[in-house]
């Protein structure tokens, strides 16, 4: 399944670009996090609850960013399964500086989900998975945005 | 006389019935014993990837289980291969590198069943995907994803098989005055017995014998397999008992020896206990061996006015990640070859490439012999493209065509020797039973006013028995069967075979075969089966197989007890063996039906009163090696209704017209045609396994794979003739997967004679509503 | 096949019930008829640290007609297909329980369970929109009554507090010239629907449709109502153009996805196939027809 | 019904509920008291804790019916209900349709009309035709079908089910119209 957007963010991209590339900070706008275990700065782990309502999978993702070229462009695989079911994410970020205070950001993600999760929930993983992509695009956006606190 | 005693051709009511009426049936599932343990199974949710890491500590950690098991430690015991029936090798756990989903990664052994469950949830699988191929067609194409880098040949290409005369076929199409091609795709399904598949094995170290409890067709042969995968483990096969209990149904998906068993065999060794390993249903469509998935382009050359001169079909088979199909050795494609069918194909080549993917491993029977519903499908949707080519009434088209009864025993191009026919009595029977003119003219009325009625025929030739031991092998193993009779004092027989039943009611037919044969009362006959320290050796029960070669066993081995009685008799009414005769299940001396012995008088003879020099007891073995195969043939006709709204196909009629030969029980023979029809209905509207891009399976559970209930199934006519086999001792033929052969293309007929006048040539199966609904836009007679 | 284990309470009665679901910090579930729950807990696919078991609660077991018909959310689908008053005067209420999964399932499925899980694949939900019903929740600071239109937010997602339970589906009573029709296509007994419409139809003596309402099962993320092919009947007397319209535009509504039960361009059809023959149903209902 | 809470399981976490619990339960007339794992399944209850094996297994997604039993006189799908639900009700299994030595109608029909092959979903659709003919003497084919649309069988192709089970009906209404019951 493809995703894709582009967003707006009030926000200068060299804050845009080191929030995205910090483990400690993008993982706060994954899916419900349990915990996170970062192995060096380009690779983590870290273990998501994500799903559909009373359907949730709990994640143990291993993620590495594949691609780091400063300021503007990176691309992160993450790569992780629950009992039965497994789930790939590979997602193209594309920064631009609108301006000193303002950035475009394009975005791509491919999400494969497969086992268990894929087979009964079928029907229902267009739906979820296109809902948490734009929840954790939304709230990068938000983090960045929020006034920046002493 | 033949009904008192309950002998060959009465409707015997089911001795077997007793215990499964009253829930005190003994399935697999219901073996119980002291100290058992628990196996469950980690499945991959990847269809092709590198095992990187298995971690196994969360799940050791859960109180209760007590060892997980993975490839790493199968490979001292030399356990992580195992061979396949189709002298290939399959994994029992991947070593690094997963070939489909759902194969087995890890095994953990616990001392519940819901603690097992709990340690496989608790398993972390590190695994790195890999390029998936799916389909069989580009997985034959060079720089195709390679599937099985363990082999020396780098590609997929598993064997080439082909029979008949290249040559003389071209030309026969070249000049041919009419030539008809389709491609027909054949879809992968799934037997899906309502029993899955399961085993209680038990190790005893002390004398270091192992008795296994398992779900399998042919407790001999896997015996067998087990000592050749385990023997240097000192399971050598004399320390080996296979019993396989009461079956939930098998129709060929309980022959395989699946990964499960040889881990449950694994873990009993190592534990020294019981172990159970039972699998989901989810795990049973997913991993074990699916059926069909046969890509087909099939071509029939004619004359104008229909006379059919020969037949040419290639086919690309898709094996999955391991040829693990249960044919015959040297028949990889199964009895495909019967694909000429009803019909005196002069010239005919067939030609099927095997190939990997990255699927579950398989390729076995769903009720259909070898390949034999592949076979009667292609002929009979290819018999109606031509009567569509030229335009004829598809029951004429037949009728013109059909082997003539005079020709049998007939010698087909592709070199089988039919025993017996009379397809022109059987196509006349179904159209007379189902009224075939007037639908015709209902359809014609209907058509008038635009609804959608199609009438659909299939004349099959099934091809049955294997087999004759010059031809016919498993893993070098001939394919005879036996039967061994022991008659008692008290004139009571006990029968052991080397087949074993899964529902076809071997309990009663046998004992009716042996009630014909001594003239003793089918109630004084038990009949046991499947277990290897008792039964008598034989290739089990798959491919309509046990009546035809266990059966001719049953009669011979009751034969020689007859020879033996008759002495006896002789014996007792003091006259020469010459003079006494076997004549209404008595031996009366020549001419004096008054003197005469009963086999329950010589029986007591046997054991108090027998001749001096000669043994005592009555009892005779008889392992029969089948001189050919049986060809049992019928008619179908359905009758289809189609909703131009939804799409929707109903069959409103089915008549099915059978001939299986002599038949032993009619209402077993009528309850085996009813369950055949439906797995017939089944594939043709319902079932189908895909698999998208990234090898994930769509419908791997009863959500999604359609079994049909009774709502989704006519009420079905069934009528049946007598063709005798003319080499089998009693004439039968077998009949279990007869309906499953022919089923499929009568209903496909039907749909496309449905919607023929708008030029639909042909539709692939399963006929969803959707399928129909497209071309019904298409052809703008939606509604 | 093996759930993973959870702890277990039985709820003496509502308040009970509520107080449990709201101490349970979110993770707790309610245990009605079980038959779309205990799947999912099968496959381990929702793991709900406690089980809220409100089975044995009073009062949510009833079937009464004040004005209003009132069920009480435990009512199993088999007892709603045989109820006498259901029968006589809500027939799309048994066309309904009738197609819900199979005769055994409905033994212990509930129409209040139904509703609650909002999966768009159920059957109740469309109905409901099409009869214009509404749910009672209760929650610890009291009742309070949800039109349908607004009970339905989401996949699995309702208008339900955490802590509120859903007690009684109210439907307001037919008046006369009324008639109602559920129609589901399915691929065997006991499948989701490929496609489902209820259709609620009341006219006045002239004939002519006072009110229309028509809702539309697994048609997007939550049961759907076609509003704009509800706008077509309003107030017409229906005949074979008006419905035809309607049929299209409850179509038009209808947002399928491609799965195993077909692609989305057929879906999309039989919305319209199904929506022309509910409302012809539902018109010769209420005319008095069967 | 005695609802005795086992001794809460203190797994750190607060605990509002069992995890292990006694349950009383009468299975075919027989009462039984018997501790379970909250989520052990109704079907594992009676054939492991019970040992009553003729109830069987034959999906994992509420769709055979193979392990159909009546929960309170209602057949219910026994894979897809707790057994602590079923804590103070009476369940009917296979076992316990032959009543003092004499087969139930519908087990007689099954076997006189050929009813079962391999067995494995008889159980299942002989509870299903006991309801369907408690609660309606005498079905018609459809009504049947209907009944039993909730059973797979893969063996029979349904007719000779469907002749069983009139066969029970037929046999049901003569014994009870031959002798004032």
């Amino acid at each position: 399944m493809r995703f894709e957007g582009t967003l707006d963010i009030a926000a200068p991209r060299d804050r845009v670009w080191s929030f995205l590339t910090d483990p400690k900070q993008v993982t706060t706008c994954a899916p419900d996090v349990q915990s996170l275990d970062v192995t060096d700065p380009r690779h983590f782990k870290v273990v998501v609850r994500a799903g559909v309502g009373p359907i949730k999978g709990t994640f143990s993702m291993n993620v590495e960013f594949t691609e780091l070229v400063e300021p503007g462009h990176a691309i992160v695989l993450a790569r992780g399964q629950a009992p039965g079911s497994a789930v790939e994410l590979r997602s193209t970020m594309d920064l631009a500086a609108l301006d000193g205070t303002r950035t475009t950001m394009k975005w791509a993600s491919d999400v494969t989900v497969s086992g268990m999760i894929q087979q009964v929930g079928a029907r229902l993983m267009q739906g979820a998975a296109d809902k948490i992509t734009q929840q954790v695009f939304s709230c990068i956006k938000a983090k960045l945005e929020a006034p920046v606190t002493a | 006389m033949a009904t008192e005693i309950g002998g060959i051709g009465s409707s015997v009511k089911r001795k077997e019935d007793a215990r499964f009426i009253r829930g005190r049936g003994n399935y697999v599932d219901d073996v119980k014993l002291p100290g058992m343990l628990y196996l469950d199974i980690a499945r991959s949710p990847y269809a092709h990837a590198r095992i990187k890491n298995i971690d196994t500590s969360k799940a050791l950690a859960i109180p209760g289980v007590l060892a997980v098991i993975t490839g790493k430690d199968l490979v001292p015991l030399k356990l992580e291969w195992m061979p396949t029936l189709m002298s290939d090798r399959q994994m029992v756990l991947p070593t690094d590198t997963v070939l489909y989903q759902a194969q087995e990664v890890a095994a953990v052994v616990a001392t519940e069943r819901y603690i097992a469950a709990d340690g496989v949830a608790a398993i972390e699988v590190e695994y790195e995907p890999l390029p998936v191929v799916v389909d069989p067609i580009k997985a034959l194409q060079p720089g195709a994803t390679l599937v099985r880098e363990d082999r020396e040949q780098k590609d997929n290409h598993i064997w080439h098989w082909e029979v008949g005369d290249k040559a003389g076929t071209d030309k026969a199409f070249k000049d041919a005055e009419v030539v008809v091609k389709q491609d027909i795709y054949i879809p992968r399904i799934h037997v899906s017995s309502i029993e899955t598949c399961g085993m209680v094995a038990s190790f005893d170290k002390i004398n270091g014998k192992l008795t296994v409890w398992m779900t399998t067709q042919a407790p001999h042969a896997i015996r067998t397999v087990i000592a050749l995968v385990a023997g240097h483990l000192g399971l050598s096969e004399e320390r080996i008992r296979v019993i396989s209990p009461d079956i939930g149904g098998g129709f060929g998906g309980k022959v395989p020896v699946y990964p499960g068993y040889v881990l449950a065999i694994g873990a009993s060794v190592l534990t020294g206990h019981p172990v159970k390993w039972i699998e989901d249903r989810s795990e049973n469509i997913q991993a074990d061996s699916f059926a069909r998935d046969y890509h087909i382009t099939a071509e029939l050359a004619a004359k104008k006015d229909g006379t059919m001169q020969a037949l040419r079909v290639k086919t690309v088979a898709d094996h999955g990640a391991f040829d693990a199909a249960a044919n015959p050795s040297k028949y990889p494609a199964g009895l495909f070859h019967i694909i000429t069918g009803s019909y005196p194909f002069a010239k005919s080549f067939v030609e099927v490439d095997g190939a990997y993917t990255n699927k579950p491993p398989g390729g076995i029977a769903y009720r259909c012999s070898f390949r034999v519903t592949e076979a009667a499908f292609t002929i009979e949707r290819l018999v109606d493209v031509l009567a569509l080519e030229i335009k004829k009434d598809p029951a004429e088209l037949r009728m013109q065509n059909f082997i003539p009864p005079t020709a049998f025993p007939y010698t087909s191009s592709l070199g089988w020797e039919y025993d017996s026919g009379d397809y022109g009595r059987a196509l006349r029977l179904a159209m007379e039973k189902i009224d075939y003119a007037g639908l015709r003219k209902e359809q014609a009325q209907k058509r008038a006013k635009g609804e959608l009625m199609g009438i659909g025929i299939s004349s099959f030739t099934e091809i049955v028995g294997a087999g004759p031991s010059k031809h016919f092998d498993i893993l070098g193993i001939k394919m005879f069967d036996s039967c061994e009779i022991r008659v008692h004092p008290t004139g009571k027989a006990m029968v052991r075979l080397g087949v074993k039943s899964q529902g076809q009611g071997h309990e009663t037919t046998f004992a009716q075969i042996v009630a014909e044969e001594l003239g003793l009362p089918v109630g004084d006959i038990a009949v046991e089966e499947g277990d290897t320290d008792t039964a008598p050796y034989g290739l089990g029960t798959y491919a309509s197989r046990s009546t035809p070669v266990a059966g001719g066993a049953t009669a011979i081995a009751a034969r020689k007890i007859r020879e033996k009685a008759k002495l006896i008799a002789a014996h007792l009414l003091e006259a020469s063996p010459d003079d006494i005769e076997w004549k209404d299940y008595k031996f009366q001396v020549k001419g004096v039906p008054a003197k005469s012995k009963t086999m329950q008088e010589v029986a007591f003879a046997a054991y108090t009163n027998h001749p001096q020099g000669m043994e005592a007891g009555l009892e005779a073995v008889d392992y029969y090696d089948p001189p050919n195969l049986t060809f049992p043939f019928g008619s179908y006709i359905c009758v289809v209704d189609i909703d131009r709204g939804t799409g929707e196909v109903k069959v409103r009629r089915f008549v099915a017209v059978d001939d299986c030969g002599v038949i032993i029980n009619p209402m077993i023979v009528e309850g085996q045609i009813h369950g055949g029809l439906t797995m017939g209905l089944a594939p043709a509207l319902y079932e189908q396994i895909t698999y998208d891009d990234d090898g994930n399976i769509q419908g791997g559970n009863f959500m999604d794979y359609l079994l049909p209930t009774a709502m989704e199934v006519p009420s079905w006519e069934t009528a049946k003739t007598t063709t005798p086999s003319p080499h089998h001792p009693i004439g039968a033929k077998g009949v279990g997967e007869s309906a499953t052969v022919g089923a499929p293309a009568a209903i496909a007929n039907a749909v496309v004679d449905a919607l023929a006048h708008l030029g639909v040539r042909h539709i692939d199966i399963p006929i969803t509503p959707w399928k129909v609904q497209k071309i019904l836009k298409e052809k703008g007679v939606a509604e | 096949m093996i759930p993973a284990a959870f702890d277990y309470q039985l709820a003496k009665d509502v308040a009970d019930a509520i107080q449990l679901l709201g101490g349970s910090g979110g993770e707790g579930k309610i245990l009605a008829g079980g038959q779309s729950l205990i799947p999912l807990m099968k496959f381990r696919l929702t793991q709900p640290a406690l089980l809220i078991d409100i089975n044995r609660v009073p009062g949510l077991s009833a079937i009464k007609e004040n004005g209003d018909l009132r069920i009480g959310a435990l009512i199993r689908e088999n007892d709603l297909e045989a109820n006498p008053i259901v029968r006589q005067r809500y027939p799309i209420l048994v066309d309904t329980a009738a197609v819900i999964a199979d005769p055994l399932v409905r033994n212990l499925a509930t129409i209040g369970g139904n509703l609650a899980h909002a999966d768009p694949a159920n059957d109740h939900p469309a109905t409901m929109l099409a009869l214009r019903a509404s749910v009672v929740a209760q929650g610890p600071t009291g009742e309070r009554v949800i039109p349908i239109d607004e009970l339905f937010v989401d996949t699995f997602t309702t208008s339900l507090a955490p802590d509120e339970i859903l007690t009684q589906i109210r439907i307001p009573k037919p008046g006369p010239r009324s008639g109602g029709a559920y129609l589901k296509l399915e691929r065997k007994v006991g499948d989701f629907a490929i496609a489902g419409v209820a259709v609620m139809i009341v006219l006045d003596a002239s004939g002519r449709v006072t009110t229309a309402g028509i809702g539309l099962t697994n048609a997007g993320p939550t049961a759907i109502r076609a509003g704009r092919a509800e706008d077509v009947l309003t107030g017409q007397t229906p005949d074979d153009k008006t419905i035809a319209e309607a049929a299209s535009r409850a179509a038009a509504a209808a947002e399928p996805v491609s799965d195993l039960r077909g692609p989305a361009e057929y879906k999309k059809d039989v919305f319209r196939v199904l929506t022309r023959r509910a409302i012809t149903r539902a018109i010769a209902r209420a005319k008095g027809g069967a | 019904m005695a609802v005795e809470a086992a001794p809460a399981t203190t797994t750190g976490t607060k605990t509002t509920g069992t995890r292990r619990m006694k349950i009383h339960a009468t299975v075919n007339g027989q009462a039984h008291d018997v501790e379970v794992e909250t989520r052990t399944l109704l079907v594992h209850f009676l054939r492991e804790n019970i040992g009553l094996t003729g109830t069987h297994i034959g999906c994992d997604t509420t769709n055979c019916g193979a392990c159909t039993v009546l929960l309170n006189g209602r057949p219910v799908k026994s894979c897809t209900v707790f057994a602590v639900q079923a804590d103070g009700m009476s369940v009917a299994t296979v076992e316990g349709l032959e009543k003092d030595g004499k087969l139930d109608p519908i087990q007689e029909g099954f076997h006189e009309e050929h009813g079962l092959q391999c067995g494995f979903c008889t159980p299942g659709m002989m509870i299903t035709a006991a309801a369907l003919l408690s609660a309606n003497p005498d079905p018609s084919e459809l009504q049947i079908r209907q009944a039993i649309s909730g059973n797979l069988c893969r063996c029979t192709g349904y007719v000779n089910i469907v002749k069983s089970i009139q066969y029970a009906a037929r046999k049901t209404r003569e014994t009870a119209g031959g002798k004032a019951s």
